[in-house]
């Protein structure tokens, strides 16, 4: 996953499984050999070949890539128009997808510990993620939060890779009972070292994580989640807020193309609500 | 028959094909030169470029509309001395006219972009932005008053050799009074149209669906009316016109051709189909063989109205 | 919590719900009664009427466009006197507002219409056309001159004592200048918006899709331009606005009373969708009812703008 | 078929039965107990339950009813987007349907006989109306034109309902050759008396029947085919050109309620071109 991934293809391609996770959840496996090359983190624009009445395609993060075969898996949960048309594809139907795009998340130093703290369609990058963690041999953690157990479906599909995981839920219907940050913070207090942390989810979960990263100096990477248009950096529909040493005022920055995944550090949370 | 012709040429400039990239939905070219092949259009227009860099609206900076898309962005950029030395030798690289697009927040700054786009080898031509919907001062309103667009257009073109196209805003009562008004200022061409000023609000919180409130309407629903005012304008004037609104298909490219355009921009759909290039213009191919046409210039302006 | 209350009034007439059926869309009122109970519905606006009988305009009259709809239909209708005499006896049959679209070549033809209608028992307000684009004297040329717009409203508010709703075309660089001739020339209401001018082609033979030529774009394509120039008029007079342009659901209604509309009208949408009124009706009672807002009077103009 | 038709309803319905007659072809059969009581030359407007980009409903002439099952079917061809995604719906799927529409056409006189002449999708109020003049035992023929033998895709339909039927193709790969006026003709020399003449199709064989029934002084019923975007009356986009007995000049009547079968002597064709 170190290696520099793939330009971005766009092409026609087919859906060739889909599973429904109940609910408005499913997993969706496309042919793309382009996006199949893909680092973790990283995303592929999609919208069904028979468009509708919807311009634009919507962003989705790489759940999990197969270069042998060419495919890639999306996490997807239907919110809205544009997720729903991609939800409502069957098995055969051709998407328009674009991809591997944006800049995925660092990889952390040999010997340093991960932790992963995902929630929503959040933690799908996070599969992607611990395969290659677990390929280099870092020792790394998964903290999976949701509402409640409903708000949990991809547990199936993280225990069967036999991902290391702590589960927690607001009303305590599986998993601890409470927020995600509160066995995060359990785990920081018993490991040893600085171990980095990667969030992707919820805009107020990565905002606490972001601010513990911040008191306990350690470092952290977050994948923001602003509409996009294009996914290319032609839009400028994705701007975040992005301050950088040295600069007197922070900056708009597409999050296509300079993200989704920051360090922490640099994000502006004020404006993004 | 030997395969039709694509070639057209606006005042001096001359392209391969009729197929421009709009103005702020390809960046600066070397954006999208990963994804598709900048030889297959005929060249792009930079995204809106002041003398110095801004940093826009704030997000949320665009919204979907029924078959349209509403935008504020606020002409965001890297200002044009970056552009002329840090953006465009990599454009050069690439093998496409490049037309500038040029913004200002007085006649001044215009003419002084201008001076400053001209000077630089490999701009091809210069765009004159009198129609952002999106910016507190210049853009629109330059462009709906019909003294304001005829100093600007005569400003750029005091200042530079180069072809000058100005911009319509569609945002008036009559276009052909700003059609001519850019005529008589010497423009080369004109662009026809920027976006419609729009308002969609989020109903769960009553703000606008866009932090700077109201934005600009582009995309397939605006066709129809961008192809009235290509039409109006072409009637009006004698320089070329360059028709713009909701290209999504070759057909969609035809309708402002017949209309009156020597050349079109594709602008939203850049966004979803970066590749549609090709197959606007293996249609106009397929069409211009199919009617007997050699030349997509013998096809600009031939609407049959009245009918 | 009591039911929240869809009661509006517009200067004098006083509507059950804000919900209108547009002027073109409905017929009469009476052709649509088998098929939609009139008494779900606030009122309608009737047809354009002038005081002739007229034929319009040749077909083909419609044709779709994306998330659009362009026609030239060109007023035919039976003209005031036959409206009054064989179809308004059948609609005051039924519980509704009836609204009269008056229409004509000149001033006087206006005041005229507008005397017939007021002087009809079951006639509960007028709305002006002055700024339909399909017809080729009076229509749009009225609506889009500020004096003429005075003009026209100043001598139907002389030859009613009814509400008198000036309805305004879209194409036009300013709205607020023409909703604020209205008001200075008496009017009780404003209607925002008529269509928008637009040309389709078909590419084939060349020719326009519609027989007239252009035609009026309306339909969701128009509503984020609607929706803006009724935010526009709402913050430039003190009459009510009534709300028109690609309504298709309670949400796109609630955008307008956001707006600053104090009633809707829905077009197009009647075509495909004749029954949408008890709809739209349920989605603003579950709407206020979530918000808590007793009243949609209480909803009106309430953007939060800028945000 | 000479009671009054029951007035029309606007509801949501369910496609049935979907039997693909090969190419753009198919027979759709809904559920709508008010369509299900439609007469012969009365039509629907219809539009798939998710709508996609298209405002306006298609209109479809009703080409058979089951009143004792609510059900009526219609024969379609997908010429464009609009009739396309009704192609397109699946069994089970939904549709808004308005119907039934407009004025069909007149039974003949007792005794009467009753040449019908179709082509292209405009054969298929003929289905219906077979059945009315069997049942009234009106004598009737159908004369069933099309280009080549695949553009009568609704022959083995009308065989099996035994339908006295005569077909013919321009180019002789079924059934006579040359235009479905050849063997009206011929037939008309035959029989006494005077029949009825009723065409539903493309213009130009309306035209040509309509010009036969003038000059032999027969009494023609036509079905127009406008364009049509409510069926109500109302929009006014549907109008064709009427010459009524007295009136100075032709009148623009809305063909989807004083239509869409006309007397053939009032209507005025070189406007419909
Ligand atoms: C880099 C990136 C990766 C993503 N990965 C995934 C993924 O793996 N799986 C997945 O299911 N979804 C993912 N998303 C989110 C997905 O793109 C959005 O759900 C989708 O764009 C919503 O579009 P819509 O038309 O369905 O809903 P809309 O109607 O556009 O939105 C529905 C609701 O969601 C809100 N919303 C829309 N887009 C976003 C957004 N980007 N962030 C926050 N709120 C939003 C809207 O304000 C609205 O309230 C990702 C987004 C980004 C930017
Ligand atoms: C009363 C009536 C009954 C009908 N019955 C049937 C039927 O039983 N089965 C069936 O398959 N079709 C029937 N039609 C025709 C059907 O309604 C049209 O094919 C459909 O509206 C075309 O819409 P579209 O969006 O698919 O194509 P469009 O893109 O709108 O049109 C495709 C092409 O067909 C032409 N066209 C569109 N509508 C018409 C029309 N009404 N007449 C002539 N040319 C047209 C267009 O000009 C264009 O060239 C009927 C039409 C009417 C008016
Ligand atoms: C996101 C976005 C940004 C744009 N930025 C500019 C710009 O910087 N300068 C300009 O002249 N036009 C700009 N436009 C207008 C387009 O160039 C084009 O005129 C308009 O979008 C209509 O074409 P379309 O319907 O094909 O998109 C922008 C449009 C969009 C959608
Ligand atoms: C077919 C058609 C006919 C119309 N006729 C009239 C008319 O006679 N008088 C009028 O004031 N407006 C007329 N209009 C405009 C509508 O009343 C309305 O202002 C416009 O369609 C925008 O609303 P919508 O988008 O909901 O359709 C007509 C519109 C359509 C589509
Ligand atoms: S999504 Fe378009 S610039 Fe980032
Ligand atoms: S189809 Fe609308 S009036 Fe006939």
């Amino acid at each position: 996953m170190t290696s520099s991934p793939p330009s971005p293809a766009d092409r026609v391609c087919p859906l060739v499984k889909r599973e429904s996770l109940g609910g408005a959840y499913a997993l969706l496996t496309f042919e793309h050999a382009g996006v199949a090359g893909a680092s973790a983190g990283q995303f592929a624009m999609i919208q069904p070949e028979a468009q509708g009445d919807l311009l634009l395609r919507r962003p989705f993060s790489i759940m999990d890539t197969d270069p042998s075969t060419s495919r890639f898996t999306i996490f997807l949960k239907a919110v809205g128009p544009g997720s729903k048309a991609v939800f409502d594809l069957r098995e055969g139907d051709n998407a328009r997808v674009l991809g591997p795009l944006g800049r995925g998340f660092t990889a952390p130093a040999p010997g340093e510990r991960a932790f992963l703290v995902g929630g929503g369609y959040g933690v799908a990058p996070f599969a992607l993620f611990s395969r290659g963690l677990r390929e280099a041999g870092s020792a790394f953690h998964l903290f999976y939060g949701g509402r409640s157990a409903s708000e949990l479906p991809l547990v199936g599909e993280l225990e069967r890779r036999g991902i290391p995981l702590t589960l927690s839920t607001d009303d305590g219907t599986r998993g601890e009972r409470g927020r995600v940050t509160v066995p995060l913070m359990d785990a920081l207090s018993l490991v040893p070292g600085t171990p980095r942390l990667y969030a992707c989810g919820p805009e107020p979960m990565m905002r606490a994580v972001a601010e513990i990263s911040s008191e306990k100096r350690l470092a952290c990477e977050v994948s923001l989640d602003p509409w996009m248009g294009c996914g290319l950096g032609t839009c400028l529909g994705c701007v975040v807020k992005i301050q950088d040493e040295g600069e007197p005022r922070p900056k708009n920055r597409p999050a296509c193309t300079e993200g989704p995944v920051f360090d922490a550090r640099r994000v502006v949370w004020e404006k993004h609500s | 028959m030997t395969a039709p012709s694509l070639g057209v040429e606006i005042g001096s400039l001359k392209l391969r094909n009729p197929l421009l990239a709009a103005s702020g939905t390809c960046g600066y070219g070397v954006e999208i030169a990963h994804v598709v092949d900048l030889a297959t259009l005929g060249g792009i227009v930079t995204k809106g470029l002041y003398m110095a860099a801004r940093d826009g609206c704030e997000a949320p900076r665009i919204a979907e509309t029924p078959a349209g898309l509403l935008n504020a962005i606020g002409l965001q950029g890297v200002g044009i001395r970056a552009f002329v030395d840090r953006v465009l030798p990599r454009l050069r690289e690439h093998d496409t006219a490049v037309i500038v697009n040029v913004c200002g927040e007085t006649v001044e700054e215009y003419a002084e972009v201008a001076r400053i786009a001209s000077d630089a080898p490999g701009v091809h031509a210069l765009e004159i932005n009198i129609s952002c919907p999106n910016v507190k001062t210049g853009g629109i309103a330059f462009g709906t008053d019909p003294l304001m667009t005829r100093d600007v257009v005569g400003a750029v073109r005091k200042a530079s050799a180069l072809p000058v196209i100005p911009k319509l805003s569609p945002n008036v009562t009559d276009i052909t009074v700003f059609a001519r008004a850019c005529e008589e200022a010497g423009a080369d061409a004109i662009s026809c149209v920027n976006t419609f000023l729009g308002l969609a609000i989020d109903v769960e919180t009553r703000k606008p669906r866009l932090a700077f409130g109201t934005g600009g309407l582009s995309g397939p629903a605006i066709r129809p009316l961008a192809v009235r005012m290509t039409w109006q304008a072409a009637r009006a004037v004698k320089i070329p016109i360059i028709g713009i609104g909701g290209i999504a298909s070759a057909s969609d490219a035809l309708e402002f051709f017949i209309a009156g355009a020597s050349a079109v921009q594709v602008g939203t759909m850049n966004f979803s189909r970066p590749n549609i290039y090709a197959e606007i213009e293996s249609g106009l191919v397929d069409y211009l063989t199919r009617h007997h046409i050699g030349s997509i210039r013998d096809l600009v302006g031939t609407i049959r109205y009245p009918r």
